[in-house]
């Protein structure tokens, strides 16, 4: 075409005129820390998997789980989910279920027998003392680097507290025995009925590299009641742990429990099944300060436990317990009435709470006990070279998600002190905070229920109280993760740019800018859902 | 073909003739007999493969008429008078575009007061427009002329407006010779588009253009005006090999070979002039005239080598540059710039006015014994003139010129002041 | 050259009937040109339209100043317009009416003129009677074909069937053959009187 | 609006893209393969909502046509920051003619596809609202009174933005433009004037008028999408933010054009023969004022004495929208 001259112009010639310079500012794309990963005790990359899930790739997301933690099946059952507390999506309707999506994947991978492959062998070998959520944790990371593990439990079952201490109407055992022995199935070598009174010893006696101790708090705490009469103070840890030995457990009549913890409901719900005609929880405080969970103190009074809050157990008389009542000071601290009533009661179980027995730490130089506590450093070494220490022993939150966090970290630091390294702590994201997202662009879609076992059926037995989400509602709660902080590639920047300056990579490659024609107008990072853009200033 | 009918008629068999794929039509006197006739031939299927559109304006139809030929459509419209100026804007765009569309404008005044009579000054006002500009003095050449049009805005990728005089031409019955279809077919090749919109090929078409640029686009626009005065004599004389006569070309010298005085003009009107001519001839006068064909592209070298062997020149237009005088004189005044000749202007014929014969005879007398002004307005009442003159001198108030004139003409009951 | 003046009103027919003399010319071999007194007139209003006639090309563009013959096609406006203005002495005066010149008073004004060149028709009468519309322009161009010779009756009728179809063109031809007809046996009777 | 028939999904249809729904679910907009038909080095203002609406637009008018698309353009911001000589960021062909000819010159080139039998290319006019409610008007309404095939697209950002911000028949009462200066007892744009052009386009029964904003990408695409699936004259109306002329920040393009549908102020419909067959329900209704604060040409109705009855009077629009075009759906 013989086109007139200056009017007529040929297409796409446009792209001469470099407008990226008319920016003041630029924006980049970033990673941002996820309220959920940021809260994970267990250090789950949860926005990860979930993304993974979201896609119906469950295996994938499943061993996304696995590079933190071994246990998706046990979690998504006893995990208390802070993550779901912190979620963003609770602001917008509700949080998403994490925890159900996690004992979906969990599930999936024991019906299909997913497999956890060893490290290649360094030909190091670590000892575990313990093996609750801990120190498993410790030993399946230890062994996915290839090191040797021997795991030494004194009693007859792995498991720990989440064992000894959950009951199965909240952790079915066929679950919990399939992720444990999904890890001696890498190789790792548990030693049953294997107490260590000496670490030192035993240390010398396997010959090893490294150590990591997680006994565990397995010592219930006593409290000297006067008593006048002959109504049985039990241990509630003691109880929990007979229920699981399946020995007969003296819970009938009228039960009250003293405490305030998830122990003390543990107790009270399985008195609850065990035909107890009243199964009362005693509790010094007000029930929002109970560190039992919400969801356990919620299902225990669904079940028919009930409460008795701002009271302290006085006095064990004949058939009744003596109560005083107690009030709130202006710092929130109980203080006495001199108020008293009485409750008629058949047992009493104290549920105030358990120590660790760390006899066997105590030959071990370098190795400093304070408060019933192993002291340790952020990285959880102790004081002698080579020995590290987890779970309720150390101070920490006690809960088996903490306890696997620190088998993880402590694994990690054996490994590079295996290998002679330093670990180096990656650089921490800035938090992807409510403010940096754009929520107009997710649906409205209020959270799945998790179907729940009436109250009817859970209390004549110890069925599962909390059921699975079927696949489609997993995966529906998996796409109500809104991918806090991470490109989710929803195309919203590739579309939102009036210059055209954002180029699209493809399939799970997310995009570049183009700064060539980038002018910096900010469009992509107001309309990005999921804030995983930043501005900054460009060097003028 | 010869066949007796009417001007507008005969316009529109050529124009039909030409195979137009894209008619708009905007009602306006006097054009509208063109259209009407054109919108019959597309509706009775006569004029096939052609798109008759009625617009709601001149504005649309030069803008339907712009988006049609850059399309890559042969694209034919018809206006007059205040369509013409209503369309304006369009009429620039075209050029400026370089569209090679067709136009008819049937010459009319332009209000206020509003006049529906012939003169030039519609035309005349578009003359920078870029537009090529052809006036015919028949209506024979009304309708050689637009198939000369459509050869010549194709060959150059510029719009043509053919003019003729409204009513005096558009609404006269003569004999004619109608081409056949062969005929124009042979003349007129199938439009190849210079520039298309196509999605096969996309360009951008009518971009911003700055100062760096706009000087030489505006010359380009000049000198493919300039190329026009080329292809203008060179189409009219394969024009007459084909038609066996002689329509179009720059100018139209009649017995000016020792004429001493040369009458210019332009339009229907050269035929009274010629009337003239012959009388005076007859009578011993050294007389000839000088039809412009092309007004624009301005043949000023034709009309030079016209006019140079006289000893003056009249030109008669039908058309005012208010406060100046003449418009075709001034191109006319360039043409002869460093000749020594007597330069006459007559502006006759506004709004209708005839323009007789024995006015003419005595208006070539008095030139012949150059006893005329500068500026002559032939026919001018000036009883009426002077009267309205006097009083303005006297009151200071603004009106209506027109309302005045007409009161002193008598033609209103209000009693005059 | 000879020129044709026609008067009316508009929605009579004036400029077609104009147009049609010239078409009546041009079949008979001659150079015509018809144009109307241009305007917007509505109807009801006075119209003026020209036809002229020669054997060579007509390139005159003025208004017929001096008519070789008139066409009134409305004796109302005998008294309105000076529809009589520029008529030569030896011109033709074609009237549509029942009336004669001296009923119209006209008598002593046509006297000068020559008695075989005069005549009235009542157009609008054959024009009711035979097209159903008050039209008299087609019955008044009979009229002028008998009266000057300058058109055929023939010429007449061929430029009515380019002008009009079917059953109008029927009509219009036998009006305009009565007219003929009608005028024709009127002329006679001068030229022989 | 068509429904986008989709379970749910983690962005629904409100994100440009998803990659959990199958390519031929997802936006033009999201697909790597799409036109861009205005291309980068366009000299728009920063934040432009008019590039990015009619890039949205012809984008997917080029989608349903195949690329058999030619383009019409009014004179204007659109046309002056995309076509400087010597570089053009138009990818299909173009032409720009005048201010206020845009529908008749897109008739023209509808009319030639047709006699040439190339019905298959389809034709788009586009210009502001300037070049479309005021200036070009008239052939607007003659290109719709003749039923043309023709899309008119036009780009409304309520003022002459390439002119320097001058009042239209589009700017919104209070508004303040450089000839509505905040003087006076009534300071901006008067009440009770302008015309809303989708409501006339309507009372010419063509087969189909809607309304979009740039914030609605899939609504908007759905709706390019319908009106290329017919004939005749149709009339696409979309909201585009102007940062500059509103005194805006840039990067607030999208949220304003949310803004305005989410307060009622600007409805989002489409009709078709001169009935209303759809309407957005608006999801998330807010107050006026949270569209209006993040505007300095609003900024006269804040500030230490806020001009309560002028928001009222803008509120009671908002609320007149809601009523006349059923805005909130079934539970209103």
């Amino acid at each position: 075409m013989e086109k007139p001259f200056a009017i007529t112009l040929d297409v796409g010639s446009s792209l001469a005129n470099k407008t990226g310079s008319w920016r003041t500012h630029r924006p980049v794309y970033v990673d941002r820390l996820p309220p959920c990963n940021n809260q994970c005790p267990a250090g789950e990359n949860v926005q990860a998997w979930l993304y993974l899930a979201e896609e119906g790739r469950y295996e994938e997301a499943w061993r996304k789980i696995m590079e933190e933690n071994p246990f998706p099946a046990i979690m998504g059952r006893v995990c208390y989910h802070t993550c779901e507390t912190a979620c963003n999506r609770g602001a917008l309707d509700e949080a998403v279920g994490i925890n159900g999506v996690e004992r979906f994947l969990g599930d999936q991978a024991i019906k299909y027998q997913w497999r956890v492959e060893a490290g290649a062998p360094t030909g190091k070998r670590v000892l575990v003392v313990g093996a609750g959520p801990a120190g498993l944790s410790c030993a399946y990371h230890l062994a996915r680097r290839g090191h040797a593990v021997t795991v030494l439990e004194g009693s007859d079952k792995a498991g720990g507290m989440v064992r000894y201490s959950i009951p199965k109407y909240r952790m079915p055992r066929e679950k919990l025995n399939a992720e444990i022995r999904r890890i001696v199935d890498m190789g790792v070598e548990i030693r049953l009925n294997s107490p260590v009174e000496d670490l030192c010893a035993a240390i010398a006696h396997h010959g090893c590299d490294a150590t990591f101790v997680a006994v565990g708090a397995q010592r219930g705490r006593h409290l000297q009641l006067p008593s006048t009469a002959r109504v049985p103070v039990l241990d509630a840890v003691q109880i929990l742990r007979d229920l699981e030995r399946e020995e007969a457990v003296p819970l009938r009549g009228r039960v009250i429990v003293y405490g305030g913890g998830n122990t003390a409901f543990d107790v009270a719900r399985s008195a609850v099944r065990l035909g107890a005609i009243e199964s009362l929880v005693v509790y010094r405080r007000t029930r929002e300060k109970m560190p039992a969970h919400r969801s356990e103190i919620r299902e225990a009074l669904e079940e028919g436990v009930t409460l008795r809050c701002l009271s302290t157990i006085t006095h064990v008389g004949d058939g009744v317990l003596t109560a005083e009542r107690m009030e709130l000071d202006a710092k929130g601290q109980p203080q006495s009435t001199g108020e008293t009533e009485t409750i008629v009661a058949t047992t009493l179980v104290l549920a105030l709470g358990q120590d660790a027995d760390l006899g066997l730490l105590s030959g071990v130089p370098g190795v400093r006990v304070a408060d019933g506590l192993v002291e340790v450093d952020r990285n959880l070494a102790t004081g002698a070279v080579g020995i590290w220490a987890g779970g309720d022993i150390v101070p920490a939150d006690r809960n088996a998600t903490v306890a696997i966090g620190h088998g993880k970290k402590a694994a990690r630091q054996i490994d590079a002190f295996l290998r002679g390294e330093v670990l180096r702590r990656p650089v921490k994201h800035e938090l992807a905070s409510a403010d940096k997202m754009n929520t107009w662009y997710y649906s409205d879609a209020p959270r799945a229920i998790r179907p729940i076992l009436e109250a009817v059926r859970r209390t004549s037995g110890f069925a599962e109280v909390v059921g699975d989400y079927d696949e489609g509602t997993a995966l529906y709660e998996a796409r109500r993760c809104m991918s806090c902080g991470n490109c989710f590639e929803c195309d919203n920047c590739y579309g939102v740019c009036p210059d055209n300056a954002v180029i699209k990579l493809g399939p799970g490659k997310r995009f570049e800018f183009n700064y060539d024609y980038c002018k910096g107008c900010g469009v992509c990072i107001s309309e990005c859902p999921c804030g995983a853009i930043a501005r900054i200033p460009e060097a003028i | 073909m010869l066949k007796q009918t009417e001007g507008s008629h005969a316009v529109a068999e050529a124009v039909a003739l030409c195979r137009p794929e894209v008619i708009c039509a905007y009602p306006i006197s006097p054009q509208t007999h063109i259209v009407e006739a054109l919108g019959e031939m597309v509706k009775g299927g006569d004029l096939a493969r052609c798109e008759f559109i009625n617009v709601e304006s001149e504005f649309a139809a030069m803008s339907v008429a712009i988006g049609a030929s850059a399309a890559g459509a042969r694209t034919y419209t018809a206006t007059a008078s205040q369509g013409l100026l209503f369309m304006a804007e369009a009429v620039y765009n075209a050029a400026g575009l370089g569209l090679p569309i067709v136009m008819t404008d049937a010459n009319r005044a332009i209000g206020a007061p509003i006049n529906i009579w012939n003169d030039h000054s519609d035309a005349l006002s578009m003359r920078d427009s870029g537009w090529i500009q052809l006036f015919a003095e028949t209506n024979q050449e009304a309708l050689d002329l637009h198939i000369i049009a459509f050869r010549l805005a194709e060959e150059l990728s510029l719009p043509v407006m053919v003019c003729m005089d409204g009513f005096i031409l558009t609404h006269a019955y003569e004999r004619v010779d109608m081409p056949a279809q062969a005929q124009v077919d042979r003349y007129l090749p199938a439009y190849e588009p210079r520039q298309v919109l196509d999605p096969r090929d996309p360009v951008s078409i009518g971009a911003m253009v700055g100062p760096e640029a706009f000087s030489e686009v505006r010359y380009l626009a000049h000198a493919k005006q300039l190329q026009a005065l080329d292809r203008i004599p060179v189409l009219a004389a394969e024009f007459a090999a084909i038609f066996g006569r002689e329509s179009g070309g720059l100018v139209h010298p009649y017995r000016t070979e020792d004429a001493e005085t040369i009458v210019v003009a332009m339009g229907s009107v050269m035929g009274t002039i010629k009337d003239v001519v012959d009388e005076m001839r007859a009578g011993g006068a050294a007389i000839g005239a000088l039809g412009i064909c092309s007004y624009r592209p301005a043949p000023l070298a034709a009309i030079r080598a016209a006019v140079e062997g006289a000893k003056r020149v009249v030109v008669v237009e039908k058309s005012l540059a208010v406060g100046l005088g003449g418009i075709l004189a001034t191109d006319v005044r360039m043409a002869m710039s460093g000749l020594h000749l007597h330069g006459y202007t007559v502006i006759a014929g506004l709004g209708g006015r005839p323009i007789l014969k024995s006015s003419l005879h005595r208006l070539f007398e008095r030139a012949g014994r150059d006893d005329l002004e500068h500026v002559t307005f032939l026919d001018l009442n000036w009883d009426v003139v002077n009267r309205v003159l006097d009083r303005e001198r006297a009151v200071r108030r603004s009106g209506s010129i027109a309302e005045n004139v007409l009161r002193d003409v008598g033609v209103t009951s209000t009693p005059g002041v | 050259m000879f020129q044709v003046r026609i008067h009316g009103r508009g929605g009579q027919g004036v400029v077609t009937g104009a147009e049609m003399l010239s078409i009546a010319a041009f079949l008979g071999g001659r150079h015509a040109q018809a144009v109307p007194s241009f305007g917007s007139e509505r109807t009801g209003a006075p119209v003026v339209a020209f036809c002229r006639i020669d054997d060579k090309e007509i390139r005159l563009r003025e208004p017929v100043m001096a008519p070789d013959a008139l066409l009134i096609q409305d004796p109302t406006l005998l008294h309105q317009v000076d529809v009589f203005q520029g008529l030569r002495p030896d011109g033709y005066i074609l009237i549509n009416t029942n009336r004669s010149f001296e009923e119209l008073g006209l008598g002593e004004f046509v006297a000068g003129f020559r008695a075989e060149r005069l005549a009235t028709v009542p157009a609008t009468e054959l024009a009711l009677k035979h097209v159903g519309r008050p039209v008299p322009n087609v019955p008044l161009l009979g009229g002028f074909a008998a009266i000057s010779g300058l058109i055929s009756l023939d010429a007449v009728i061929a430029a009515i069937g380019e002008k009009f179809a079917g059953k109008v063109a029927d009509g219009n031809i036998a009006a305009a053959t009565a007219a003929y007809e009608m005028v024709r046996g009127a002329t006679r009777e001068v030229t022989h009187a | 609006m068509e429904p986008q028939i989709i379970k749910f999904y983690q962005t629904g249809s409100f994100a440009v893209g998803n990659r959990l729904l199958d390519d031929s679910q997802r936006s033009v907009q999201a697909d790597m393969r799409r036109s861009n038909s205005l291309n980068s080095g366009h000299r728009a203002c920063q934040g432009c909502g008019e590039a990015l609406g009619a890039r949205y637009a012809i984008d997917a008018a080029m989608q349903a046509t195949k690329n058999q698309l030619i383009a019409v353009n009014a004179t204007g911001c659109l046309e002056v920051f995309s076509t400087p000589y010597p570089e053009t960021s138009w990818q299909l062909p173009w032409i720009h003619s005048l201010f206020g000819n845009a529908a008749a010159v897109a008739t023209g080139v509808a009319a030639a596809m047709r006699v040439k039998g190339r019905e298959e290319v389809r034709v788009i006019a586009q210009g502001g609202d300037g070049g479309t409610t005021d200036i070009g008007f008239g052939c607007l309404s003659g290109m719709f009174e003749r039923n043309d095939d023709v899309l008119y697209i036009c780009y409304d950002n309520e003022g002459y933005m390439n002119t320097g911000v001058q009042r239209s028949s589009a700017t919104p009462p209070a508004a303040r433009t450089s000839t509505t200066a905040t003087l006076g007892a009534d300071p901006g744009n008067v009440f009770g004037q302008g015309k809303f052009v989708p409501a006339i386009a309507m009372a010419h029964e063509i087969p189909y008028v809607a309304t979009a904003s740039v914030a609605y990408l899939r609504d908007l695409e759905a709706k390019v999408h319908r009106a290329m699936s017919l004939r005749g004259a149709r009339y696409l109306h979309i909201f585009v933010p102007c940062p500059l002329g509103w005194g805006a920040a840039s990067e607030d393009t999208i949220r304003l054009a949310r803004l305005v549908v989410e307060t009622g102020l600007f409805p989002l419909f489409e009709a078709e023969h001169g009935e209303v067959t759809g309407r957005y329900h608006i999801r998330n209704r807010v107050p006026v004022e949270e569209y209006l604060k993040l505007q300095k040409r609003y900024a006269h109705l804040f500030g230490k004495r806020p001009a309560v009855d002028t928001i009222g009077r803008i509120q009671a629009m908002a609320d007149r929208n809601i009523r006349r075009y059923g805005l909130l759906g079934e539970e209103a």
